[in-house]
């Protein structure tokens, strides 16, 4: 079954697929059901605009969700899908992906199915570098559920389940997956189809496991979370858009960069003050992922000046299944197995 | 001098020592030679529970019991007849279960007076007379084998005293006329590449074996006859493990699917992690997950892409894998979930065995998700449960529970192994498509099984989840009459297994009033002790479920059938609540739940009080 | 002009709409009226399950049913005599459960062409005559109020256009002479900040009211006298949810004990979260965990350092609680688990009520492994089974399962509140260090309950685990006669609070053949179906478990006084195998697996069926 | 029950302890079940020597652990103690924690059973912030099972589930820890009983999470798995010593540093090359974490210099209780909370 021995969801893996494959190709006769204005709407309609561009007909693409809004997803792609369990996906695409390498498997989650029950899950298969393609739809809100606290939540939110206001620190997805020593990790947003694209093109290049971390606004219980990236006045000075060996700059007219101080730390400066030379060159492929790590802590919160683009991108050898051949044995393999020199027969 | 040879029907040998003291080697040394020469046996070892406890304690002494017979045996035996025991921890932790007039074959120069006190005797039991009851050997075993290995060229005395091991078993090999060429062939190839240690340990071997035949302290050699009444054809020994990992491994062939097994480590399931792994060449492979969750996901996972799902824990890891087998059963995808059974509740005693899973196999899980449930009885049979479990979870589109346990899985016997060709087809019968009408993920065939359309069949891509499903189509619905027709086709569908499951058989005469009703690792003593129970001239019948759910079509007459039914169980009585629920058939319990396997003597004790109408 | 006034024992009045279009506020608000007035009464809320569905499709329907009468009531009512239906799509979707006849008032605005499509209409269900067996009553709500609020002060359209659930409340509240002030008032205060709103939506109350009397299109008014038959005492209106926390809360102050509720989210079980977590001022804390499993663990840590700890949860989250509450049970300490059942297997249908879950809660644990497990019948029962749970779980030391549903977590009913000194004292009985005897950690007392020895206190510092434990000592154990031992202990512990236990109470004369059984949610229904029946003049009885674990000491003899026994379940039969398996008697089931509350008049039907011989 | 308001964990909140504590206090009359030669044994005795120090009476003290070799500490302390299942410790702990902020509390966990199965609890535990001091065993195998591979178990070895090696890629358990935001992350070695003691003492004193890593040797199934660091001929040129405010040298005689390069990753350098001066100066209390994260990515694995000590050690508001006070209110107010004013009375 598992014929090609590429990573189903590269391109060059291409098999048969029909010449001219569409976004309507991937759309399934399910009527979507989200909240109006929701932006897994957006984001449902970028992925299905760039399927065709795999070049991977839509029998060898599997969705596999979790559970919660975001979960929906599987439903409405014509490929085929799973809606698991919460928090599960990332376990039940390993086995897919341990057993399918002629797949292109694709992880749909939310900030509460991917961090707070599936955490163990999300991390081992980072680790593990499966070759899937993990969409973190954050919103930091428990959406299906009706408006409990994530482990994205900001301290202070008032939701449901935390009248007084969350208590806890919360994750930070980016920090989390490369302490799980993730191989690709990227963000982006739901609003901007293009930044997207580009992100999911990249994750889909990249022969490993792929985190992608989508902030995604939630309209009913948690509106604008991140409009501090989206609206017209703030996104320029606020989106810090990482670019692989570009100095770090920003700004309507990039007029902020980020720079190390002595010690090493990043810190925001002003291009004018210091010059260009002085900015970091983001480099997602470094050994050390040390950098990667203090651009995801550069802001705690999107309400400021927040990077998006590719964190990290380095090549680990992929998860493979354990040893053992693609095809079941003749029968005399297995009567042999079976049949050993310290069998004795009696007549 | 001469000596007697008696002529023994039955035998069963307990070679008992400290973990560093290589008896599970000698153990299964004497297994193979015995096997070789065409007894009849069953043989179960016996681990600490402490991964190594400190030496010359009780809690590290570890044992292997073999039971050899002239006909056909059903157990690992009861009590020991010949009683091996390198030192005094060894002795002392496995006398209560030597019954009066049994043979102590001990290693005296182990009785020092520090080993006297950890095992934690006042005196020497050696010298007090306290094993006067006991036909007592003591053997300067630890000297004699140091003498016979000091020849060996560059044999350390390390390598002497480890091998005193090898003496006992040549010892034994000489009291039961046991081959000795076996032996030594293995001690050759193993220690091959040291033929020092090779050569001490052949003379350790040797010198075992003469000391039976020259010294005057042992007169009698016993004699057990080759088996003549078990059937032909070739046999292997394997313990239960083995035979499941070879069933999983023939089903895969059969059916013509890869297939995986997902496992997290755990006592005493690992053991088919570790087997598994092993198969290069074979279309079989394993993940460690990272818990017992993710371990059922994957083996989802893997039968969402048309291969043999298949994970295995023990209790605490069932209890995990509750969600994913209940969405595997929303889902209608193959699934084979194995449970070694343990002592429980929770941690329990691991190393211990039980059969207190069963209810929770059959309604552990939230909702209404009907599972079928499958237990192997012999080591042999677990050969058979893993094909079976695999054949029924792709036929039916199902996850199928199958349970083991810790005795079954760690003792052996002779195995007859079937021919390739005798074993069952398995067609996974994938969904092909077919033009003009789409694919409707959740038709159903005239089994009510549904289509299973794997990834990277063209036209066939689908979504299915664990929310309620529309008949036919698949969609998610809330609709109530949807709801409990689905309910009801996902009971049927499993009901209706019961057409394929042979019917219970009973073994017994007309007359026999009394049924003893077993199912799992139970079979061998309920078989022995009915058997006993008769030469006593007690009309007993008996008869054993391997499907546990659905049960036999015939079961319910069956148990109208006797005036009594008396159901022995490794627990407190779950197989006896589900009959008496489905049949109101008032079954009597014998429960035993101390994490040991149920003897034949205590089946028989069963039977006998309540023979000619005895209140049990 | 005069209007006819006629009496009526009880009315069911459903209000439907979109989710925007305020429902469940009018629902309320009608409910508090009618309470005020002394009526007895129940109510369901019914919300689509998905978030937000598109305004005016089926999906995105969202009812609010109130059931009140002048004697005792037992349900929210299986079928409304009135129908308000704000859109097509409400009507649509509810007029399946209207009896013809029944009435139903219509907001005419909303049938536009765009919604009679949206709701899956052809043609306009108000004109086609497919409406001519129900009372139709047209009226332009969303006109006549616009026109209403016109003339308020800075109050926009948009604030009209909300206001029309206020105007059917008020033609609703004429309709059946609920007090207006009450209404008012709560208006006044809710958007006293709003002044301008508050005027709208009085404005638009009052028209509606106004519109009632006035207008020719209606000319019946109703009244239905205030209950009598009514217990006195003092009412409040609560659901499961509220009534569940409070016995939760009051547990808490009887044993003087800080309470936690760790909790995953899970619908419907978040309900009984966000309630706990807004109690300030009272020792009850609430952490929303990572997952189930954490929120079981963190719930038997609070227990193990001497407070409440409390998990709540629905089918998903249960399963995977199983193992932390098998350590709890290994533990022996006091702990709740709340599971407010929902439709399953797997996700199943979150929003839908089910009974399900029993089996799994008294089996659904590896290893031998009891649990006491509780079910409240009505609203106000969650009350006493959340106080009854803590406090058994104390005296016993142990794990309890409190089993509700969807439909007791969300329907409601007049509660009588007890007085704080009605309430049993819980005596947390902490271990206290005794000079000279170091505490046992496993010994027990009278009720094989062992010592609370909890940390902080000098001198009782212990270690307890998962693994099996000696008896007494506590130490780690692995001897065969000591798991026996404490396998029976756990089991006798469990068994033995049948002591405690009410004994099982029959309603009905003794000349009833046929005893109406049942447990959990479906105690209203039941009693309402059984009088319904004896109406008719048959002889049934009926009685209600509401510890399901250990069952009342007399359940036997109840079971075998009658000649038929009837248990209704929302499941497949769950209860019925418990009773048929411990009891032999051949209990009869009627199993409703839809999703929905089973209903008074599918119990009438049953009984029917039955009576005088009938076949079933 | 929860008087004292403080971190149970910290020394000042000690109330009423006897004067003179002994490790003999804290010695359990349980016989010690581990292999010969297990170090395990270092650390219990280590434990038990430090625990005095602490102040606080046993009876305040808790040690709650998960399954395996290592959950068996909980058994060997006479303090309060519960031997939990697989993986949940931090979890149970947290329960503890949430409700008795009058103890210290102790986790003792293994790598299997804190990074395998026990994942998640353990990010969320970090992230929370919950005042629990970790002690994380970590011998890079699975003891108690017999020897199977862990998630901290190196590439390529061989073991009862990997007979063809492992294939995953490890977790860096500092890097992991760091990337749920822990706010005290240490790194010590069971037969260097000093600067065990030095970490224990650090971690005691922080009001927060701790956790510690504890390289510790599996004689029986993973023996000499850091030797590297251990050994007498190989400690001093591998033993990176972490000191807050010292630039980072190490070897027989500090010859070598970590110095950063052009791109900011750090290097090992030869002082002698560089000069002190150009050497990183250690700082676990720095604002960005980039530091720490890129110290615990020096060595993949214990085979060469390796840093020991603590990486990171911020303050953070520990987790506490949710909101509610402390003691159960009086009967008039739970008759105030059933008694609402929405309430009538019939007569
Ligand atoms: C085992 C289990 N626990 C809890 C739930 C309830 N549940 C469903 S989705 C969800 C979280 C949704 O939040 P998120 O993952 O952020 O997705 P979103 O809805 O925001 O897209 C929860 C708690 C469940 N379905 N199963
Ligand atoms: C739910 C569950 N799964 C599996 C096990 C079996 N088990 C016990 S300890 C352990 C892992 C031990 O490794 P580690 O955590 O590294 O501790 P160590 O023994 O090495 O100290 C496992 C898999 C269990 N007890 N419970
Ligand atoms: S609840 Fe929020 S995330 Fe969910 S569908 Fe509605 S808007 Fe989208
Ligand atoms: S197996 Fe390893 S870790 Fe466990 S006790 Fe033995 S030596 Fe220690
Ligand atoms: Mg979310
Ligand atoms: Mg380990």
């Amino acid at each position: 079954m598992s014929t090609s021995n590429g990573n189903g969801a590269a391109p060059h893996t291409n098999g048969g697929a029909p010449e001219e494959l569409t976004k309507a190709d991937f759309q399934s006769d399910q009527e979507t059901r989200w909240c109006p204005g929701c932006g897994d709407y957006a984001v449902l309609s970028a992925v299905q605009q760039f399927m065709p561009e795999l070049g991977i007909p839509p029998e060898r693409i599997v969705f596999v969700t979790g559970i919660g809004c975001a979960g929906r997803f599987a439903y409405y792609m014509d490929t085929y899908g799973m809606h698991g369990i919460h928090g599960r996906a990332p376990a039940i695409a390993t086995g897919l992906a341990a057993t399918r390498n002629d797949l292109s498997i694709w992880v749909v989650t939310g900030d509460g199915d991917a961090l707070s029950i599936g955490g163990n899950h999300l991390i081992h298969a980072l680790r593990r570098n499966v070759p899937l393609k993990i969409l973190l739809f954050n919103n930091q809100i428990y959406g299906l559920t009706k408006g409990q606290a994530s482990p994205t939540s900001e301290l202070g939110k008032v939701t449901k389940s935390t009248p007084f206001g969350v208590a806890d620190h919360p994750f930070n997805p980016i920090g989390l997956a490369l302490g799980a020593e993730a191989t690709f990790v990227a963000r982006t947003i739901d609003r901007d189809r293009h930044h997207l694209a580009e992100i999911l093109r990249a994750a889909a290049n990249h022969d490993g496991a792929a985190l992608i971390e989508i902030y995604q606004n939630c309209p009913v219980f948690n509106d604008a979370a991140f409009s501090a990236l989206t609206d017209k006045g703030l996104k320029d000075s606020n989106q810090i858009r990482l670019e692989a060996g570009r100095p770090i700059r920003f700004g309507a007219d990039g007029e902020r960069g980020i720079a190390r101080t002595g010690d090493g730390s990043l810190e925001v400066v002003e291009v004018a003050d210091v010059g260009e030379q002085a900015l970091v060159v983001h480099d997602p492929r470094a050994a050390d992922p040390g950098l990667a790590y203090s651009l995801a802590h550069l802001a705690e919160e999107p309400s400021g000046p927040t990077p998006i683009g590719i964190f990290r991108e380095v090549h680990r050898p992929a998860f493979r299944r354990a040893e053992g051949s693609v095809d079941p044995p003749s029968e005399d393999q297995l009567g042999r197995l079976l049949f050993t020199e310290d069998a004795w027969t009696i007549a | 001098m001469t000596k007697t040879v008696e002529e023994r029907e039955r035998v069963v040998v307990r070679f008992a020592g400290d973990s560093g003291d290589g008896m599970q080697l000698a153990g299964t040394r004497f297994t193979d030679a015995t096997a070789a020469l065409g007894n009849d046996l069953a043989t179960l070892p016996n681990f600490p529970a402490e991964i190594r406890a400190p030496a010359g304690t009780l809690a590290g002494v570890s044992a292997f019991q073999i039971h050899f017979a002239s006909r056909d045996i059903l157990t690992p035996g009861d009590a020991p007849n010949v009683l091996v025991a390198m030192n005094p921890a060894a002795l002392r932790a496995n006398l209560p279960e030597l019954p009066k007039g049994a043979a102590i074959v001990a290693n005296e120069d182990a009785f020092t007076k520090r080993n006297i006190e950890k095992a934690g005797y006042d005196s020497n039991p050696l010298e007090d007379g306290s094993l006067t009851a006991y036909r007592l050997h003591r053997i300067p075993m630890t000297t004699l084998t140091t003498r016979a290995v000091e020849g060996v060229e560059g044999a350390s005395t390390r390598d002497a005293g480890r091998a005193k091991n090898l003496f006992a078993l040549g010892l034994l090999s000489w009291m039961y006329g046991r081959p000795t060429d076996v032996t030594e062939q293995w001690i050759e190839q193993k220690f091959g590449s040291k033929p020092a240690v090779a050569q001490a340990n052949v003379q350790a071997f040797k010198a075992g074996w003469s000391f039976g035949e020259t010294t005057e302290l042992l007169d009698v050699q016993y004699h057990v006859a080759r088996a003549t009444d078990v059937p032909p054809g070739t046999y292997r020994n394997v313990n239960g493990t083995k035979a499941l990992s070879l069933g999983l491994v023939a089903a895969s062939v059969r059916s013509g699917l890869p297939l995986l097994l997902a496992s997290y480590p755990i006592t005493p399931a690992s053991e088919l992690l570790h087997e598994l792994s092993r198969h290069k060449g074979f279309a079989v492979s394993t993940i460690q997950a990272e818990d017992e969750i993710a371990a059922a996901g994957m083996a989802l996972g893997a039968a969402f892409g048309g291969q043999i799902g298949v994970t295995a824990t023990s209790g605490p890891g069932m209890d995990l894998k509750a969600e994913t087998v209940g969405l595997a059963v929303a889902l209608e995808l193959p699934m084979v979930v194995v449970d070694v059974q343990r002592a429980g509740p929770s941690t329990g005693m691991p190393t211990k065995t039980e059969q207190s899973d069963l209810l929770m196999a059959i309604f552990g899980r939230h909702g209404e998700s009907p599972v079928p449930v499958i237990a192997p009885s012999t080591p042999g049979g677990c050969f058979d449960a893993g094909f079976e479990a695999v054949r029924i979870a792709i036929r039916y589109r199902t996850p199928v529970i199958l349970l083991s346990d810790t005795f079954l899985a760690s003792s052996s016997e002779p195995w007859r192994i079937p021919e390739v060709g005798e074993l069952a087809e398995i067609d996974p019968a994938f969904a092909a498509p077919e033009r003009d009408n789409p694919l409707l993920p959740y038709a159903r065939d005239e089994r009510l099984a549904r289509p299973w359309a794997i990834p990277g069949t063209p036209g066939l891509q689908h979504r299915i989840g664990g929310l309620e499903k529309e008949a036919d189509t698949g969609n998610v619905s809330y609709d109530a009459a949807n709801h409990a027709r689905m309910t009801e086709l996902r009971a049927a569908k499993v009901a209706g297994i019961s057409r394929e499951v042979p019917p219970l058989t009973v073994d017994g005469g007309p007359e026999a009033k009394l049924l003893v009703l077993g199912w799992g690792s139970s079979e061998g003593a309920i078989r022995a002790g009915v058997r006993r129970a008769r030469e006593q001239g007690v009309e007993v019948a008996c008869a054993h479920i391997r499907h546990l759910n659905p049960l036999p079509a015939n079961t319910g007459d069956v148990l109208s059938f006797f005036d009594r039914v008396l159901v022995p169980e490794m627990n407190t009585g779950q197989l006896a609540l589900l009959l008496r629920g489905r049949f109101l058939v008032d079954v009597e319990s014998f429960c035993k739940v101390q994490g040991q396997p149920i003897f034949a003597a205590e089946v028989e004790r069963e039977i006998l009080a309540r023979a000619d109408g005895g209140k049990g």
